[in-house]
């Protein structure tokens, strides 16, 4: 199936799922208009051979990202001229539409038909959440999970939504692009 | 293929290429007897390797393999220790062996000596009787400074490496690593012994002992040679097996009391394992006992001497059928009995960490280790009297006849031990229900097929 | 009425039983590194599961957003660190779609045969590795003695025996001498008879395949739902392989078969595995006969590139699955977004219920057939 | 045992041929630790493959006498071969506490030793020294197997200087391993 036929189909069943201002490339990429579009959506993909989740993750579309959720020292290379800065700083770009929101992502696949879609979702960040799709895909439940401990998004009906990758005492959620690092007791 | 590193087997001279065994300096002359073979090979230090960045020498000895350093290994003197304490410590094996059974020859003459001294004839007896309890504890500790080396080496050369090499070297001393045993020994004796804070402290610490008491106990009617026992029993075989059974409550007790799950587990696994393995293991023996007609190791071995048509051997192995059934039943159920792979699920350590030794350190995790190979040994001198004709000649022509009883008995051992170490390092390992399916659906009904038969033989064939 | 004695209640709970929890990990020999799982067990029965991860999470997603795109492509290299190849190939696939770079006709060549023969290096590491998780200590050995082998070549290569760095944006590091070529000839010629040794040494083994059949059992519609990839999906004998689906690299220009399981028990991932290699050796052999010539580097790729803004997503068949990376950029110098679909994590998610109702033995058959690489897991 | 040799040199100090016997004992005793150095089998990341190499056919660390094992109560080195990640340290803290006297510690690569690729990630301990006493370090992301035989063989060369009359532990022990819950 090319990306048309599967759009052709999409729209078919959903009028209001659009495509995407911008494509990740060489694929499908729609975006839905509201959080109630997720599951009808994602029933008709698990119904209609996008029987596979691939993916589910998002991006912080708040600005560049803060250093100050990296533990940088000063460098000790003493062969470096004094004031060389080796290591890349975060600067914004200019043109780039940097807004307080998150872009969510799914990725649904087709076995049968090799055929890959991408689903997108902006929802504004303050108390971000969007429906599990535990009960729909097995394969959602760690990604979830990995998408609330890293970037913080609620999963509403998700059996276990704990932390998975950082440590108990990990305050904040890393990949937020606004996320500072409280120093632990690992940190001198 | 790739950047050839030698490998050090290929060219290793042949031991029977070594010269006197007079120590002779590095950078003396060939003795005579070596001059007239071919000179073996100089070693030639490989073209120095320029390191492309600052231009300097890399050093030879960090690009090539250290066999090839010491090409010449045998004309050091260090190495020709080394293989003479190997060898040593092989001989100690034998000569102990040898004597517990010489002992059991003297022990007449032994006895009236010792009474013409007006000792009173318990004090004689007492006497007696910790000589040999001595001898036999020798045969067990140096069974395991031999018998770990060797599987080291088998494992390694198995598995296409070399194996210890450098044990005892800072003088060169490391004739294939024959201290390794030695030096693993030295450094347990003195590692900290951890006593967990959640074990029990008596059952913890006995737990060792009673691994390793029964062990010791059960080799005093194991037959060395023809005749040669520190016991000679008429009830050798039960004996035997009734105090080896005796170790699996040191199991339990080591997994019960070390306060661990996985030791816990482990020990449960072995409880159940050991005592299951127990009952092949007995009845594979009863076609043996039926023709030997007796419990006593030496009359069983007595029972296997002669050759049928003056050359196949008249031993219990070459029983059509019922000898090699109950060979493999023994062989396999001995296998399980020591807690070795495909069998080692009580210590299995991708599942079970160690199993029921993980909370053990030092030496008392070494009496583990020591009882395990003596079981080996045990197992090994088993099969070389019950099937494989104790100490008689394989071949029958005067050289080998004439060889001592105690040395085909104890070649035979180590032939039976080599087996116990290659199906170690061959097989993978079973799981635990599978284990038991194995016993008490094959192994046992088997062996009891096999007594029929055997009772068949008897009937017609062996009347 | 008063005579009548009381009924006397039976001894209850004669056997009083309780369940064990047992941490298996982060430390355990069996693990494949620094997984944690805990398990509830019933005697020798498992009743629940629950994996740890995180004990090797190092924040690379977090990194990638201040290093440059070529900064990147190192920190690749120590996701899935047993085959590093695929994934400096799929960030530098991701990239280049981001900003436009065609690669020439030899470095996708050189990709395929560098990919192709650290997929075999990596299933070797499995397949040692999963004789030592059921017991049988030897084939780890032989399995590395051809592994230093490849390695050896990529050390040639390169110059890295685990962590290449080989291939770069626009192409790979450097160009290959005749005599790698020979010698890689040599190795897969020395290599073939090697994995009919391996099939008599293990695959065929009873005692291998009673651990290993009927055990770890995933139907069809399971690993689709799991989402699995690779030989764990294949095992169940779901057709899936990006090289034919979606491929990448010149792969639809070599002839190759996909093989499948027919169950979908822990063997038949195995057996997947091991015959891949046999399918890697193919590809590599036509890859050699057919490498064209040319330039190794695509010209145009920036020092410190600043794509446009845009969004990419690539996926190749890594050794352990399909390796997806979603790469957004915001026009600066360093990705505005890296996510990695790690085969590896996906797969393991499965862990906590299939577990339910084995034997502790056979949690390290499913564990090593999943075939893990923590670095991946947790990136 | 290790009560017995603490208290061994003071117990020959008066006789004649002490110095001797303490010579002697050190001797068997820096050979015993040396030529049987067992480590755990405890991979971290990249460099625990490496690690396993090292063990395999080519490089076969038992030459030397390393045979690795999965109890932490059996071993004697440690080789950190890897990301110490902070979920990682107190594990590890335990695990180097379950080891019986005397132990030693390998770390190995950058990441052990500092942190490495990852200087500035929020998840990485940088450097297992600010959790256990290193005895030897080896740089290299990741090191060649021979570079951690060659740090077996640093090791060697460090116990073979110790001595019963400076208490038997190397400098790094003495410092001993660090109180994260401080």
């Amino acid at each position: 199936m090319t990306n048309d036929e599967v759009f052709a189909k999409i729209s078919a069943k959903f009028p209001m799922v659009e495509k995407a201002a911008v494509q990740v490339k060489d694929y499908l990429t729609v975006r839905l208009s509201s959080k109630d579009d997720l599951l009808p959506f994602a029933q008709w993909a698990k119904d209609s051979s996008f029987d596979m989740l691939e993916t589910v993750t998002a991006t912080d579309l708040l600005g560049p990202v803060d250093m100050k959720g990296y533990i940088r020292q000063q460098n000790f290379n003493p062969f470096l001229p004094d004031g060389a800065t080796p290591q890349i700083e975060s600067a914004p770009t200019t043109g780039y539409p940097y807004r307080p929101a998150m872009d969510l992502l799914w990725v649904f696949f087709s076995v049968a038909e090799k055929a890959r879609v991408f689903v997108r979702l902006e929802l504004p960040r303050e108390g971000i959440s969007a429906p599990s799709l535990v009960p729909l895909f097995k394969s959602a439940d760690w990604q979830e999970r990995e998408a609330f401990d890293l970037l913080g998004i609620g999963f509403e009906g998700h059996p276990n939504l704990t932390k998975i990758l950082t440590p108990d005492f990990t305050q904040g959620h890393p990949l937020r692009k606004d996320y500072v690092h409280i120093k632990d007791r690992f940190d001198e | 293929m790739t950047a050839k590193k030698p490998d050090p087997e290929d060219k290793k001279p042949e031991p029977a290429a070594a010269p006197a065994p007079v120590p002779v300096p590095a950078a003396a002359a060939p003795a005579p007897a070596p001059a007239a073979k071919a000179a073996p090979p100089k070693y030639v230090p490989p073209t120095p390797v320029l390191n492309r960045g600052n231009g300097r020498l890399i050093e030879d000895r960090f690009t090539t393999w250290p066999t090839q350093v010491f090409a010449d290994r045998w004309s050091r003197p260090g190495y020709q220790w080394g293989a003479g304490m190997l060898a040593g410590i092989l001989l100690g094996f034998a000569v102990t062996s040898a004597l517990i059974g010489e002992l059991a020859g003297w022990g007449d003459k032994l006895y009236s000596l010792l009474g013409a001294q007006g000792l009173p004839p318990l004090a004689v007896e007492a006497i007696w009787v910790a000589i040999k309890v001595i001898l036999v504890m020798h045969v067990i500790l140096i069974n395991g400074l031999w018998s770990i080396w060797w599987e080291r080496k088998i494992s390694a050369h198995i598995q296409t490496r070399v194996g210890p090499t450098y044990a005892g070297s800072p003088k060169g001393w490391n004739f294939h690593g024959w201290a390794q045993t030695a030096i693993d020994g030295i450094k347990l004796f003195l590692k900290e012994d951890v006593t967990p804070a959640a074990a029990d402290k008596w059952v913890h610490a006995l737990a060792p002992a009673i691994v390793v008491v029964p062990c010791i106990i059960a080799f005093a009617p194991v037959l060395f040679g023809d005749g040669l026992a520190a016991a000679s029993l008429d009830i050798g075989t039960l004996y035997i097996f009734a105090f080896a059974g005796i170790s699996v409550i040191g199991i339990v007790m080591a997994g019960w009391g070390s306060g661990n799950k996985y030791s816990l587990l482990g020990g449960l696994r072995g409880a159940a394992q050991m005592v299951s393995y127990e009952l092949p293991r007995g009845f594979s023996v009863v076609p043996v006992l039926m023709f030997a007609g007796s419990l006593d190791l030496q009359v069983i071995a007595n029972a296997q001497a002669g050759y049928w048509q003056g050359i196949i051997p008249r031993w219990f192995i070459f029983y059509p059928v019922v000898g090699q059934l109950a060979f493999t039943i023994f062989l396999i159920a001995s296998v399980a009995e020591t807690n070795r792979t495909p069998f080692d699920i009580p210590e299995a350590e991708s599942e079970l960490v160690s199993g029921f030794h993980t909370e053990y350190s030092g030496m008392k995790w070494s009496i583990f280790f020591l009882a395990e190979y003596a079981y080996v040994l045990l197992g090994s001198f088993l099969l070389a009297t019950f099937f494989l004709g104790g100490g008689a000649s394989p071949i029958n022509a005067v050289p080998f006849t004439l060889v001592p009883s105690w040395l085909w008995m104890l070649g035979k051992a180590m032939l039976m031990m080599f087996v116990f170490l290659w199906i170690r390092w061959t097989l993978p390992r079973f799981r635990v229900d599978q284990l038991m399916d194995y016993c008490w659906k094959f192994l046992l009904p088997w062996s009891f097929v096999n007594i029929a038969f055997a009772g068949l033989y008897l009937a017609f064939w062996l009347k | 009425m008063n005579n009548v004695p009381e009924p006397r209640t039976p001894p209850q709970a004669a056997l009083k039983s309780d369940r064990l929890f047992i941490n298996l990990g982060p430390q355990h020999p069996s693990t494949h590194g620094v997984l944690r799982i805990g398990l509830t067990i019933d005697g020798e029965v498992i009743v629940k599961a629950v994996p740890d991860i995180g004990y090797l999470h190092r924040g690379t997603e977090k990194l990638a957003e201040v290093r440059n795109y070529h900064h990147c492509v190192v920190l690749t290299d120590r996701w899935d660190y047993v085959a590093a190849m695929p994934n400096n190939l799929v960030f530098c696939l991701a990239a280049e779609k981001l900003m436009g770079v065609k690669t020439t006709p030899r470095a996708d060549a050189l990709r395929v045969i560098m990919c192709e023969m650290n997929r075999i290096a990596s299933h070797l590491l499995f397949f040692g590795t999963y004789g030592i998780d059921l017991g049988a200590l030897t084939p780890f050995l032989y399995a590395f003695r051809e592994r230093e082998m490849i390695l050896d070549l990529f050390e040639m290569s390169c110059g890295a025996r685990l962590t290449y760095n080989y291939i770069r944006l626009g192409g790979v590091m450097t160009d290959v001498s005749p005599e790698w070529l020979k010698r890689t000839t040599e190795f897969v010629e020395y290599f073939k008879p090697r994995l009919d040794e391996y099939d008599t040494l293990l695959t065929y083994n009873p005692i291998f395949m009673n651990r290993t059949q009927g055990v770890g059992i995933v139907s069809p519609q399971e690993a689709v739902s799991w989402a699995l990839s690779g030989p764990n999906l294949r095992g169940s004998g779901v057709n899936h392989d990006v090289r034919k689906s979606d491929p990448y690299s010149g792969y639809e220009n070599y002839d190759f078969d996909v093989p499948l399981g027919k169950t979908g028990s822990c063997w038949d991932r195995y057996f997947c595995r091991v015959q891949e290699m046999r399918q890697s050796v193919r590809i590599i052999e036509q890859a050699i006969a057919k490498l064209p010539d040319g330039p190794f580097m695509a010209s145009g790729v920036a020092k410190i590139p600043k794509p446009a803004p845009g969004e990419a997503y690539a996926h190749v068949e890594g050794a352990r699955g399909d390796l997806g990376i979603y790469l957004a950029s915001d026009g600066g110098i360093s990705p505005f977004r890296l996510h990695v679909h790690a085969p590896s994590f996906i797969n393991l998610a499965m862990l906590q219920e299939k577990l339910v109702g084995m034997k502790v033995s056979d949690v390290i058959a499913l564990l090593g057939s999943i075939d893990i690489v923590l670095g991946e897991v947790d990136r | 045992m290790a009560m017995i040799l603490e208290k061994l040199p003071g117990l020959t100090k008066g006789l004649p041929g002490g110095e001797l016997f303490l010579t002697t004992s050190d001797y068997i005793i820096d050979l015993g630790r040396r030529q049987s150095m067992w480590p755990m089998t405890f991979g971290l990341a990249c460099c625990a493959i490496e690690m396993m190499a090292s063990y395999a056919s080519r490089l076969d660390f038992d030459r030397m006498g390393v045979i690795p094992r999965a109890s932490p109560r059996q071993a004697d080195v440690m080789i950190v071969a890897g990301t110490v990640c902070k979920k990682m340290a107190e594990p590890i803290l335990e695990i180097y506490h379950q080891m019986p006297e005397p132990r030693f510690v390998i770390s190995m690569g950058s990441c052990a030793n500092c942190g490495g690729p990852y200087y500035d990630s929020y998840s990485v301990l940088k450097g297992v020294d600010r959790i256990v006493p290193v005895d030897v370090y080896i740089a290299g992301c990741p090191p060649r197997p021979e570079a951690l035989q060659y740090a077996v063989v640093k090791l060697q060369e460090k116990i073979s200087k110790m001595s019963l009359k400076k208490g038997l532990a190397t400098v790094q022990q003495e410092k001993g391993s660090r109180d994260i819950n401080a």
